[in-house]
């Protein structure tokens, strides 16, 4: 495990984060959207809540939250996956073999599979031999882009329509949705009420024209609440992360669990790769992860190793890549109104609630700076808008990380019978 | 053309020209600007009876690696080597340097980096094309707003997306024309995710006909304009004919740039005992770029492309690059 | 102490444990050898050994966490074989470790019901049981508790829990009262009457003879890892066992004549260190003088740590003065401190005083790297740090091959001798030494011993922190003991009892003199 | 530590273990998919040409630097996945200011060598910041910020780069003449040369060395990287330690493209060659941090890269096959790494017991 830093490690307990109440998600998702309201009607910028950018948002959440949720098996079994990166490139060239020999449904076994794979060898190097997590998850990644890229030169390069980098045209994942909601929904999301559009912007974006996989991926983040928290099964990967010796000395056979959920999460991470094989494209191509292995790892994290977090941390980043992808400059350049904002708020919080005179005055000094950064400019450069989701992620992660806890035993290495 | 080679002549034996290209990553298969450079290459391989080579370059190299390959070829027995790619600028000039013998091209580059007397510096004309289709797009919107995707902002596309919009506006001055680069590294080029979702962005918001200058990721442009029942065009080859079947009818006109034309050009003048070199430029006079009308789509306003077409070839008018 | 449990194991039926010639190796150890007795049901029996005499080797062995290399395991009568924990639990063996095996990050119900989950899975029937089980055993443990929120009296009440709720009926208990004062020592053998009294066979792990003669039905006595006798308490002394266990006289720290004088070379002053809601420290004052031991007795986990954290320069309080000779150090670095001569024996010396995979010259200059023979203007003399290391090892007699191999392969007594050489090596002013013999061998033990009290005649000023309350009556001039982060209480160790000690760590005795 | 012949055998049996064990997966992949075995194996071993060796040895200097800067913070157990993005952020500044040609011939390299070290530490401190003010993981903000510097410097390269007559690239401007350097000649009858830069490839390599086994910080930085919490009971301040160090490996970071880019490039431009800090890792994971062994694994890496040509033009295979014998190498090689430091530590737990045995037989279990 990587540095812990500090001095304080011997003694300060860590108070663990109080369970937020299950009816605070919907409040929160409402605050929201009232927030998104504002800011178009002050601005007039559209697409800052339109449909279209929160079912585009919905699907570039989607690859990040498998991959997010590989992380989060892995982690929570107390393994670091670092490489979910090449899990996930596994997985592409999995949907694509499946899928050219056996069609779409074999396409997101392949995927599962080669991922799994992936992670059979994290969890041979990490929990057998004892290897560093961070140094097997980067030799993994290494690994991983090798592999995929030579069997798709052997295996799509002859093909007709495919070549060394890139397959040929997937068959497609039949698409779903609630029929007729979609059109009533829009009529009202056209009306451009306050909140009350935004509203049904968001049914229209969840209930029509998702993809089966995006269905499957929402499942699968919730069976994951119910499979770690609510079954013994979950319990016990959950007591490999938090302290294994004393999983040990209740009979459970830690390796297996580790075995079981670092494979999952290279599975999920494979699902993940599938996805944007198969839905977000209709190929293999070489490079196509784009680093979201990487991004689904940090939304897993402030989304502190909990399904709900990864799906809020992975939506995060699909919006603000659909909105640059979508809006580009003017559609972030709203954006910034609403970030200007919310520092002031935090460091009216900072200097009134936690006398954190100096945090609060600098957040207040750089909220209006960047109201009026908004105020005297109409566009950002798109250079900056296509790393925004990273920035964003990193001023998160910088004001929320004392906050988060991961599981106890993540990333240490456990071999039986020494812990005693 | 190529009869008068003498190629069949030679395909026992075959010639003693061996052509051979070096292609980006990527290489042979991407549908769009790779390929067209090896379909001259199987074109010459075929009519002129030449012997062919090729190789790739890998992820994230330096100009030094793709020279070494370059010499590799060279050692390999290649008489005339194809650089692929603006990327190649730097090592074509130094292995031209090294090799006086030996024979090469480059494709899209024609500054000093590559300038050698035995280098052809074969470039197009990229900024006419779009013009053409650009006025295209005009003509066929009903909205009044058309859209630009670019895969990458560098000037090499920024060509492109310049001819788009002055042909855009020449038809239509008032016309709205939204613009998207989709990355900052090639990744532009090759995640048909990005592609589609810009795509869809700009159909939402009014656009109804797309160019796109986004290698692979021009895949998901086709798919948001299939979705959405709107109108897209092609870059390259004659994508109504290459692009996945589904979504070939969305697809009104392409910007084709002719590299097939002139590797193959090159090739031939070699077999043909002149050897090209020097600036090769392929616009649209001399048919280097063109746009396609396969499908029929845009049957109806060929009159008054062809009219353009002609007033650039006369020099009436100047499309911009940037 | 109480009532003690005199009555004959009854002889009904075939042991509940019995183990016959187990031999047990690690890389150059032989924790156990022909290990044999046999554990009666119903009883209480103990099994008394010093420190790494091999009893939790072959407590493991029998709860299937390590592998016998040699000898059998009968479990009611029928010869067993222990892969893991599990096969253990099905024969009803059930096993309370020297170290809590708790996940903190999980609620009491989800540690308990962790690898159990079939008996009642893991929900409302679970916490039902369980809350069952803590009523009729008056173990007082809310099943929906964090653990993280929870003391060590508390954690062991949960350990048992975990074992009962098992339906263990045989429970092995190794040290339980290693980290418990007497009173919760008392209220843990009340338990353990209780689980007698309900036929459930105790195996008790201790090296507190006085408990285990208080407690213990039998009492089997290993000696470097071989089983030296099983006797009746009321056999026997507490003197004669401790014979048996070691072979010869026990070692005992005795206070040499004082050699206080009257110069303060550590002075602390109302030091204040604020915790996670309350105050970790309060108001901590104490002196100590040129050739004064200090000890501080105190149940672990009242700010002991914390107070060797802010003398040492890692944490900075939060209030109050800590002077050196006179001098205000309380927002000096360690660095500084060490520098200024203030020498350390960390409580925990794999993790605060060695790295492991070093050699021992490495080690040696470790805390010193500043100083000579470590280093010189920034650059290590390496030279001279192994020659000193060999004089070091020389003169305080660790016992190694030599000075380049790595320190973690050296037995623990070893590893805290070169410890205490490297400290003393720099001359200090002041050692702040918290557990100095913990998991060390009696030898070394009293070699360690025979260090401070040459130290202290030098005029050095110790500060001692011990949870062997032996140790500190026969170490220091003066005792003081910590309650919740304050000094509640002064002892003359010549005059205090362990009882009285033990009273004023829990709070329940106001005599402090 | 003293020289001895098991130690050197321990220390030697890992590397050897996982080329074999790379040869032998290579081998049974290719045999799986149906290339060519026997060809392929001929092809890579083959000697390479004067040319491609001298390039060997040039790719070998810029991994060997950007190696160094990843071991900078492994030694200290911090996992700088940023290399990569100081690395361009650097190298873009040092070609601005290099560009601009201010100074006379050396005086401009060495300036542009003080701007690539100052911004690569800048912006790795950023990361040591986040982490000892926030706790924020440097394995995630290295992560966000290779992505942040590859859209600063697009973005900067657009405003500042200027894009040659006829090309359709875009580059800073080109070092004066004075400023190039033109290389060494060390390999016989190679029309190329060894970059001159090989010398700060060498200084870079005997400082690290020295500082982390001479020095008392490089004591520091081991005794953090080995227990930080015996390293802070030891005085070090761990948090200044992580600034440091990730400024250091940062600045080293900066480094990397100076070789090539005084002796080949002369500008920065969209030809500029990405992923070199994960390149990195693999080779300072496979030299095992230390200043040969990374030079033997910078080697071995970029010899197998310019193998990947000839595996194209000779056996026909997918260069990609290069990758694959990397990666495996590498997975190999830190598992058998694992394997032998477990074996050397019980082997020395049994001497050391044996020994004292002998010593002192009243000592041995009876
Ligand atoms: N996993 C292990 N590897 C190597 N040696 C071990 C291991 N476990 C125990 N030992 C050694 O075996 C011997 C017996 O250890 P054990 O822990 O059983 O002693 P103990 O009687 O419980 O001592 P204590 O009173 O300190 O708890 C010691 O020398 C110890 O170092
Ligand atoms: N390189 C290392 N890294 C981590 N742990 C190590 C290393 N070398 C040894 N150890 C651990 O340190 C322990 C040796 O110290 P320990 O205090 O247990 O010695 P011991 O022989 O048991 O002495 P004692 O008689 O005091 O119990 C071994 O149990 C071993 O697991
Ligand atoms: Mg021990
Ligand atoms: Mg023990």
């Amino acid at each position: 495990m990587s540095l812990s830093v500090g001095t304080e490690i011997e003694t300060a307990p860590q108070r663990p984060a109080r369970r937020v109440p299950f009816w605070a998600w919907p409040l929160a998702l409402a605050a929201l959207l009232v927030v998104l309201s504002v800011i178009r009607v002050v601005t007039g910028q559209s697409d800052i809540a339109s449909s279209g950018t929160l079912g585009a948002a919905l699907a570039w959440a989607m690859p990040l939250a498998l991959a997010g949720l590989g992380g989060l098996w892995s982690e929570r079994a107390g393994v670091i996956n670092i490489g979910l990166e090449g899990m996930m490139i596994l997985g592409t060239w999995g949907a694509a073999f499946g899928a050219i020999h056996g069609g779409p449904w074999m396409g997101v076994l392949g995927a599962i599979l080669c991922g799994a794979v992936g992670g059979l060898v994290h969890a041979l190097a990490t929990v057998t031999f004892g290897v560093d997590h961070i140094v097997s998850g980067v030799a993994l990644n290494i690994v991983a882009l090798g592999v995929a890229s030579y069997l798709a030169a052997r295996f799509f390069g002859e093909l007709e329509g495919g070549s060394d980098v890139q397959s040929p045209p997937l068959p497609s994942l039949p698409r779903v949705g609630i029929p007729g909601l979609g059109d009533a929904l829009g009529s009202v999301e056209d009306k451009g009420w306050f909140f009350v559009s935004e509203l049904a912007a968001l049914l229209r974006a969840a209930t029509t024209d998702l993809s089966i996989l995006t269905v499957i991926a929402l499942a699968l983040i919730a069976g994951t609440w119910w499979l770690l928290w609510r079954t013994p099964f979950g319990l016990r990967v959950r007591s490999c992360g938090e302290s294994p010796v004393a999983a040990e000395t209740l009979g459970i056979n830690v390796y297996v669990y580790k075995y079981i959920a670092v494979t999952a999460s290279g599975g999920l991470a494979g699902l993940g790769g599938g996805f944007l094989a198969m839905v977000a494209s209709n190929a293999y191509r070489e490079d196509q992860t784009g680093g979201r292995g990487y991004i689904g790892l940090a939304a897993m994290i402030f989304g502190n190793w909990r399904p709900g977090g990864v799906l809020m941390g992975s939506g995060l980043f699909g919006y603000m890549d659909a909105l640059q992808l979508r809006g580009g400059g003017s559609a972030l350049h709203a954006m910034l109104l609403f970030i200007g904002v919310l520092l002031v708020a935090i460091g009216l919080w900072q200097i009134l609630r936690r006398q954190a005179h100096v945090q609060g005055t600098v957040a207040i000094v750089v909220g209006i700076a960047v109201v009026v950064l908004w105020l005297i400019s109409d566009s950002i450069p798109g250079e900056i808008t296509r790393f925004a989701p990273h920035l964003t992620t990193l001023l998160v992660l910088a004001f929320a990380s004392q906050r988060l806890r991961m599981p106890a035993a993540n990333g240490k290495v456990y071999r039986r019978g020494e812990g005693h | 053309g190529g009869s008068d080679s003498g190629g069949d002549a030679t395909s026992g034996e075959g010639s003693d020209i061996k052509a051979c290209l070096a292609y980006d990553v990527g290489g042979r298969g991407d549908q769009s600007f790779n390929d067209s450079a090896a379909r001259g290459l199987d074109q010459a391989k075929e009519e002129l009876g030449v012997q062919i080579e090729e190789v790739e370059a890998s992820q994230g190299e330096n100009d030094a690696a793709r020279e070494d390959r370059l010499n590799q070829l060279v050692d390999a027995g290649c008489t005339n080597i194809v650089g692929v790619g603006f990327i190649y600028a730097k090592a074509i000039g130094a292995a031209a340097k090294d090799n006086p013998e030996t024979s090469f091209a480059i494709v899209d580059d024609a500054s000093a980096d590559s300038k050698a007397d035995n280098v052809a510096q074969l470039v197009f004309a990229e900024n006419e094309g779009s013009f053409l289709v650009g006025a295209a797009a005009a003509l066929k919107s009903k909205s009044g707003k058309v859209g630009f995707i670019g895969g990458m902002d560098v000037p090499l596309i920024n060509k492109f997306d310049a001819g788009f919009a002055a042909g855009a506006k020449a038809v239509d001055p008032k016309i709205q024309i939204q613009t998207k680069y989709l990355a900052e590294d090639g990744s532009g080029f090759a995640d048909p995710a990005k592609g589609k979702t810009a795509a869809e962005g700009m159909y939402d918001k009014g656009a109804d006909v797309i160019y796109h200058a986004a290698g692979g990721s021009g895949a998901g442009v086709f798919e948001a304009a299939k979705a959405n029942n709107k109108m897209a065009i092609g870059v390259d080859s004659d994508q109504a004919k290459t692009a996945e079947k589904d979504v070939q009818d969305v697809i009104i006109t392409s910007m084709v740039k002719n590299v097939n034309v002139a590797v193959f050009d090159y090739i031939k003048a070699s077999v043909d005992g002149e050897q090209m070199s020097g600036l090769q430029e392929f616009d649209l006079k001399s048919g280097g770029v063109s746009y396609t009308t396969t499908g029929g789509k845009i049957d109806d306003i060929t009159d008054q492309l062809d009219d353009y077409k002609q007033q650039i070839i006369d020099g009436k008018i100047t499309v911009p690059t940037k | 102490m109480s009532t003690t449990v005199t009555e004959p194991p009854s002889a009904a039926g075939p042991p509940a444990v019995e183990v016959e010639g187990i031999t047990k190796r690690f890389p150059g150890v032989i924790a156990n050898q022909d290990v044999t007795f046999a554990v009666t049901r119903g009883t209480v029996h103990a099994i008394v050994g010093e420190n790494g005499a091999g009893k939790s080797t072959l407590m493991k062995m029998l709860y299937g966490v390590q592998r016998p290399d040699e000898g059998t395991i009968r479990i009611n009568g029928e010869t067993v074989s222990l892969h893991s924990p599990a096969d253990a639990i099905k024969h009803g063996i059930g096993m309370v470790f020297q170290h809590f095996m708790l996940a903190d990050n999980l609620t009491v119900a989800e540690n308990v019901v962790l690898g159990a989950e079939k008996l009642h899975g893991i929900g409302a029937a679970a916490r039902a049981e369980i809350t069952r089980i803590s009523d009729e055993y008056g173990l007082d443990i809310d099943p929906r508790d964090l653990v993280a929120d929870l003391g060590v009296g508390a954690r062991q009440r949960v350990e048992i829990l975990k074992v009962l709720y098992r339906g263990a009926r045989t429970i092995i208990l190794d040290e339980p009262t290693a980290v418990l004062v007497p009173q919760e020592v008392e209220e843990l053998f009340g338990n353990l009457r209780e689980l007698k009294r309900e036929g459930i066979t105790v195996l008790f792990i201790s090296h507190k003879l006085d408990e285990v003669l208080s407690v213990a039905d039998r009492v089997t006595v290993i000696r470097r890892g071989t089983t030296v006798d099983t006797v009746l308490p009321q056999d026997v002394t507490a003197r004669q066992l401790a014979e048996l266990m070691v072979g010869t006289e026990l070692p005992t720290p005795e206070t040499e004549e004082s050699t206080v004088t009257d110069r303060v070379v550590l002075s602390v002053d109302g030091v204040t260190l604020a915790g996670a809601g309350r105050n970790v420290l309060e108001d901590v004052t104490l002196d100590i003088r040129a050739g004064e031991v200090v000890g501080i007795a105190g149940v672990e986990g009242n700010g002991q740590a914390e107070l060797v954290e802010v003398l040492m320069g890692m944490r900075e309080p939060a209030a109050g003065r800590i002077a050196l000779e006179g001098t205000d150090i309380s927002d000096w670095d360690v660095r500084r401190i060490r520098e200024a001569g203030v020498g350390y024996i960390p409580e925990d010396r794999h993790r605060q005083g060695l790295l492991l995979d070093a050699p021992l010259w490495e080690n040696r200059m470790l805390g010193h790297q500043t100083q000579q023979p470590a280093s010189r203007r920034g650059l290590l003399t390496q030279a001279a740090a192994r020659a000193d290391t060999e004089r070091i090892v020389r003169e305080y007699d660790v016992r190694t091959p030599g000075i380049d191999v790595t320190v973690g392969s050296l037995s623990g007594g070893n590893q805290q001798k070169l410890i205490i050489g490297r400290e003393m090596s720099h001359a200090p002013k002041v050692l702040i030494a918290s557990h100095p013999t913990r998991g060390v061998d009696v030898g070394a033990q009293a070699a360690i011993w025979d260090l401070i009290r040459e130290a202290r005649r030098e005029g050095l000023a110790v500060l001692l922190i011990s949870a062997d309350l032996e140790e500190l009556i026969g170490l220091s001039d003066t005792i003081r003991v910590i309650l919740r982060g304050r000094i509640t209480g002064e002892f003359d160790p010549d005059v205090v009892t362990s009882q009285e000690l033990g009273s004023a760590m829990t709070g329940a005795g106001k005599d402090a003199s | 530590m003293k020289f001895s012949p098991r130690r050197l055998g321990l220390t030697l049996a890992a590397p050897l273990l996982a080329v074999v064990v790379a040869f032998v997966i290579t081998s049974l992949v290719l045999v799986a998919v149906g290339d060519p075995v026997g060809q392929v194996w001929s092809t890579l071993l083959s000697e390479p040409r004067p040319r491609t060796l001298v390039n060997i040895i040039n790719s070998g200097i810029t991994y060997y630097i950007a190696a160094v800067a990843v071991a900078i913070g492994f030694k200290m157990k911090l996992f700088n996945i940023g290399v990569d993005g100081q690395y361009r952020i650097a190298a873009f500044a040092a070609a601005l200011v290099a560009g601009q040609g201010w100074l006379p011939g050396v005086l401009n390299i060495v300036l542009a060598m003080v701007v690539a070290m100052f911004v690569g530490g800048f912006w790795a401190g950023i990361a040591g910041w986040l982490k000892v003010t926030r706790g924020v993981s440097e394995v995630i903000s290295t992560i966000m910020l290779n992505t942040i510097s590859a859209g600063l410097v697009g973005w900067g390269l657009r405003s500042w780069g200027t894009r040659a007559e006829g090309s359709n690239t875009r580059n800073t401007q080109e070092i004066p003449e004075s400023s190039q350097l033109e290389g060494l000649p060390l390999i016989a009858d190679a029309p190329n040369r060894v970059y001159t830069l090989l010398v700060l490839a060498i200084v870079v390599g005997i400082v690290y060395w020295f500082v982390i086994n001479r020095t008392r910080f490089g004591f520091d930085v081991r005794a953090t990287g080995e227990s930080e919490t015996a390293a802070v009971a030891s005085g070090v301040k761990v948090p200044r330690m992580v600034l440091i160090a990730m400024i250091a490996s940062g600045a080293v970071a900066g480094l990397i493209s100076m070789p090539s880019f005084f002796g080949a490039d002369h500008s920065y431009g969209l030809n500029f060659q990405e992923g070199v800090g994960f390149i990195g890792i693999g080779i300072a994971l496979l030299g095992r941090n230390h200043p040969v062994g990374i030079a033997f694994a910078a080697l071995l890496w970029s010899w197998l890269e310019k193998a990947s040509d000839g595996l194209q033009l000779q056996a026909g295979v997918s260069p990609a096959l290069v990758y694959i014998i990397q990666g495996v190498i590498l997975l190999a090689v830190v598992i058998a790494y694992e394997v032998v430091a477990r074996f050397e530590r019980r082997l020395e737990q049994k001497q050391v017991t044996r020994q004292l045995d002998t010593a002192t037989p009243e000592g041995a279990a009876a």
